[in-house]
């Protein structure tokens, strides 16, 4: 080996990223920035969207190795580490834990009727699933996409490993990007779908829940589900052991930490990892947008779906529940229940809808790991 | 997988997910009615509690106390027990510590 | 493949818990309903028995996988890679590592008699160990079951890891459970081997011990433990370097850590993944009933032990011990040591042993490391 | 099997550390107690050093297989699997994170010239690079040896780990030790490279930042230098993510985790695991001594370059520039900058550098990230 | 394993426990009178630490203080002197602020 | 490797290191330099800022005293100085802070 002058700043160059860089990998270095930009200034989730913003400009970088497995002795990248959490279905149950510890099931408990909305809330994924079916996807891969209409990030991300690991990054920043837009895209469907008068009304009081109802909830949610539905264990079971060690009153170091440092570490990593997977040659596809479109189409029928569920709920009940909650059961918490509020006040602005909304949004969590558990029977293994 | 296997998946999904969830429903629903029943049956709890407690008070005369040290560690406990006890010359079996508890 | 609406809805049903649970695992579930009522209203140490029993749960739902191992491609599941923690050896310690900075050994060092108090209530392991082997147990059996008698959980875990893992839950619930029980298992026993005269006895106060003592004093303990028996290193080593990390007021940040975060986290993993080796047909054994039982009787000799030394040094130091403050030397931290303030007080209520049970009381976790380092040399490996 | 008690007691003793140790685990133990004096007494570095002389302590005490890989069915030891973050070179990324979250980068943007010095403040690295191949050693172990001047701990650990295993402990404690006495080693040098006019130098007030510059920043400088130079992706890359998750101001519950709970476990596992490897055949070596004695004058060096290029920098302004902030180049923040604003104030009492040094101070850590990047690439892989 | 073996296990595993911290008592005593013996050598040296204090205070006194902020961010310890200063008028070169510690 | 080799290592070595903080250097340049494009558009906001600064500026100036800083970056150290100096109208050449220490 001779070290030359010019030989070794040549070889330095060589390997660098400006003599190795795909167009590809420039175009994705931009799309990193501009989701950099989203999250920063258009405040975009970003505690999910710039951890993968991130990672996706960290993957993109020529050379750089970050996502090689070990090779012989030579120990693997960073990001190949990092990511392993992600490839072994770990982060985003770990995340549930944290969602758990930090979940008030109160309102559900108080209407469990909430849950038919929650369920209902679904029903973009389905119309995505086909669509996806119809664009010539495979079925793990349209379930993969239909699953952004579940409008929840970890149960997204867990699914899309289990089932189709070449649209992570598309489906997860699609995810993330439309939970952030649910102020945009519910309204004008909720105004579509409802009359002013139906938006109008006043729903009553919910009932004060006991702390031994908040304490046996999770229980009993997590054995109907998973007895129901096996495969949605990781997901329901962490969930709502957060939720116990939130809602026991003995636990309260460990709920803690469940949901601030444990949560926070998880996050860091799956965003960053998810983020690397967006490698140029397998994100700029024309599938990418499909996704993408896909994604938007989902979420709104999900919308449209809790919307009309409401609507029968309210012409059932006799005009007692106010159809705009249903577009809440899409779940991305806490954003879809503040925009049902917000939509009610604007109708009536004596109308404080939140509360009532909360009870579907968190159903809409629960229904959507339903969802997820119902294609990994289908699609996984 | 055709279109109509596809339709078929957004039915039976979709209709297990309301499955699951009006189960799921039913069983909240049930456990609700089952406290009330409990809370019913208490309508007197309160009462009864209160004599609860006014025992404890007299087992805590007895025995200096059920103490809940909250970040506090023992020995320092101990030793605000023993000064208060000294500083207001009263035994510690007739002081009741309710908890220590550490601002930090 | 066929999607055929009833074959999928049967398909589902079959795939279901309700299809396919075994009597053992609905016996399972409730045994693990009983432990969450255990811990989250009687208070049973719910830090650690609330994620076992949830723990527990998860695992005897049929068909969820949660403990299957890799298969070629397809990732093992989430219980699986958390268990990995205690198959490894790894969790245990780093519980210690936090207990360590957790603890003040400054009652200790002010009375370094204590140890021997702390030594003498490990009695119960030895009795518990010779009554196991006559029913029957193997040797690493027995002695799995018998570092019950320790009085602490990660030690007991720990050691029935390397040993015998089949009895990992049993052990991990009874010793955690007679932790919790201590102020009942106790005072009768003090109350027949004591004499009403020796349980007034008042103790000194405890002299001042300075910072540089506390410092140096880990580094004593760890050097003589570990060099005497190098099978301790784990447990004592990491106890001792989180006491470090405490008393040496330069690392302030990281004890803290060591004690809140890290614990945390280590806890829920722990505590869940020894409750998913509670799987109904290996825990639905007349073995179990045995540990539970003999468990027990560890606890009660344990107890005596510690009991009868007090007693000798009572008599020795011409009534200047309080013999109550041996029963503290199980460990059990901080139970067993305010068990012999309560009692000790009803004796004679001026009487405040707390701080002189504190020396026993951490002596305890010492000694039953000790303890099991020693079975570990003879039977492990 | 037989348990007699002779031959039990002969077997324990037998396995005892006493019976084992050898002359050089003895004299290992002894240096790790000089270590903990140090950290504890001395306050050197104490995050860093109290863990690593702890490692050191514990792999030292003979027969305990902590270091120990699988074998089998048996699982490796505890300090084994904790050290596989180091083998993969995860922590010292994880700690660049913390860094990154914690890190002002304001004074240098706000005087990008401190860069120049932040790249002087290398000589030393190099300078000891060339005495250690002059000394016999291999190019991988020599620059892992110049790495030290570095004055950056996980830099320095990082590229060891991927260069040179063997001299892991030697070049940490080097490294950490040297920058716990930046305040002895530095100001001889300062007031013999510079006169007492040029000491004297009052630098004008740094222009304020905006925020949006210091958001940018992180993304252009991970851009810039890991298209450059590829192998510096994980240290830039992890410490800029760091730095933008704490700038950004969207993200302040990832960023105090990097910085706080995450860092804090990271640094008991990469300290004590660090620690570890200094086993005594392999660090009671020649080639020890020779790393230490490297390790200063790499230290002497780099203050030496910055000193220079700040007084010429001094010249080439008319005198704007206060040569002693070169020397903060080195890194070592923020010991060095503040070495340079107490030799100001001595020289001046009205003189006020620290801020002026930040800015080289914090060039430094990437400066020695870039030589780290330009090693690696050159001898490894 | 016979139960004589068993027993013997008992003896030797009880004992060793009991030599193991019979051997780390002594140890901590030793320690302890190592430690003692530093102190009664340094009778004198709580006198001259007091003196070396008493500097101490003077420079503070010209100085205004000697500041340990706990659990304060700056700007809110910065605003507490500035309110004592205010509200005692009393000016803050006179002012002495041992520390500034936050209850939460 | 031969020392001459080596001492090619040095000098693309450092060489290298300098054309990239060289290279990072005029891209931070760069990037304030559009920034305050940006900033000069906005011109009224700065104005009240600059007056503020200078104020902290001839405080600073005048400062004396050897400060150690623990865990608080110097910016804000800088500032606290200067506030508390203009609260107490004490020119920060008579104020003397020892150190000031934030803990989380
Ligand atoms: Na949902
Ligand atoms: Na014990
Ligand atoms: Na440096």
């Amino acid at each position: 080996m001779t070290y030359s002058l010019t030989d070794t700043l040549l070889k330095i160059w060589e390997m660098s990223g400006f003599a190795n860089a795909t167009w590809q990998q420039l175009v994705m270095i931009l799309v990193s920035f501009v989701l950099i930009y989203l999250a920063v200034v258009k405040h975009f989730e970003p505690l999910l969207l710039l951890p993968i913003a991130f990672g996706m400009l960290l993957a993109n970088f020529p050379m750089t190795d970050l996502l090689a497995g070990p090779l012989g002795d030579q120990p693997g990248g960073l990001l190949y580490y990092i990511y392993q959490g992600v490839e072994l279905g770990i982060y985003p149950p770990l995340i549930f834990l944290g969602i758990g510890a930090m979940t008030d099931f109160g309102p559900l408990i108080a209407r469990p009727s909430s849950l038919f909305l929650g369920a209902a809330a679904q029903f973009g994924i389905y119309i995505a699933f086909l669509l996806a079916l119809a664009l010539g996807f495979s079925p793990e891969a349209a379930a993969s996409i239909g699953i952004i209409g579940g409008a929840d990030g970890p149960t997204a991300i867990w699914l899309t490993t289990k089932l189709y690991q070449d649209l992570l990054p598309a489906i997860a920043i699609a995810a993330y990007s439309y939970m952030a837009l649910i102020p945009m895209i519910q309204p004008p469907i909720m105004r579509l779908l409802t009359t002013k008068k139906e938006r109008e009304v006043k729903m009553v009081q919910l009932r004060e829940v006991s702390k031994a109802e908040k304490i046996v909830f999770p229980v009993v949610v997590s054995t109907l589900c998973i007895l129901l539905l096996p495969s949605v264990a990781p997901l329901i079971g962490m969930l709502m052991l957060g939720n116990l060690l939130r809602e026991s009153g003995v636990t309260e170091r460990l709920s803690k930490t469940a949901q601030n440092e444990l949560m926070n570490i998880v996050t860091i990593f799956l965003g960053v990892s998810v983020g690397a997977k967006a490698v140029g040659e397998k994100f700029l596809q024309l599938e990418t947008i499909k996704v993408i479109i896909l994604g938007l189409v989902a979420f709104a029928f999900s919308t449209v779906g809790g919307l009309l569920l409401g609507k029968l709920m309210c012409w059932l009940s006799g005009g007692k529940v106010n159809p705009l909650i249903g577009s809440a059961g899409v779940s991305a918490v806490p954003m879809a229940a503040r925009v049902s509020q917000i939509e009610g006040q604007k109708a009536n602005p004596s109308n404080f809808l939140l509360m009532h909304a909360m009870g579907p949004n968190v159903a809409g969590v629960i229904g959507s790991a339903v969802a997820a558990g119902i294609f990994y029977a289908l699609f996984g293994g | 997988m055709t279109l109509l296997e596809g339709l078929q998946v957004l039915v039976i999904g979709l209709g297990t997910v309301f499955l699951v969830l009006i189960a799921l429903s039913g069983a909240v629903s049930l456990e609700s009615r089952i406290f009330n029943l409990f809370v019913k049956n208490r309508k007197e709890a309160p009462a009864a509690e209160i004599t609860a407690k006014q025992e404890e008070v007299t087992v805590i005369n007895a025995s200096a106390g059920e103490l809940k040290l909250i970040n506090v560690d023992e020995r320092t406990a101990a030793m605000i027990m023993a000064i208060v006890s000294d500083e207001s010359q009263i035994p510690l079996s007739e002081l009741k510590f309710k908890y220590i508890k550490a601002l930090d």
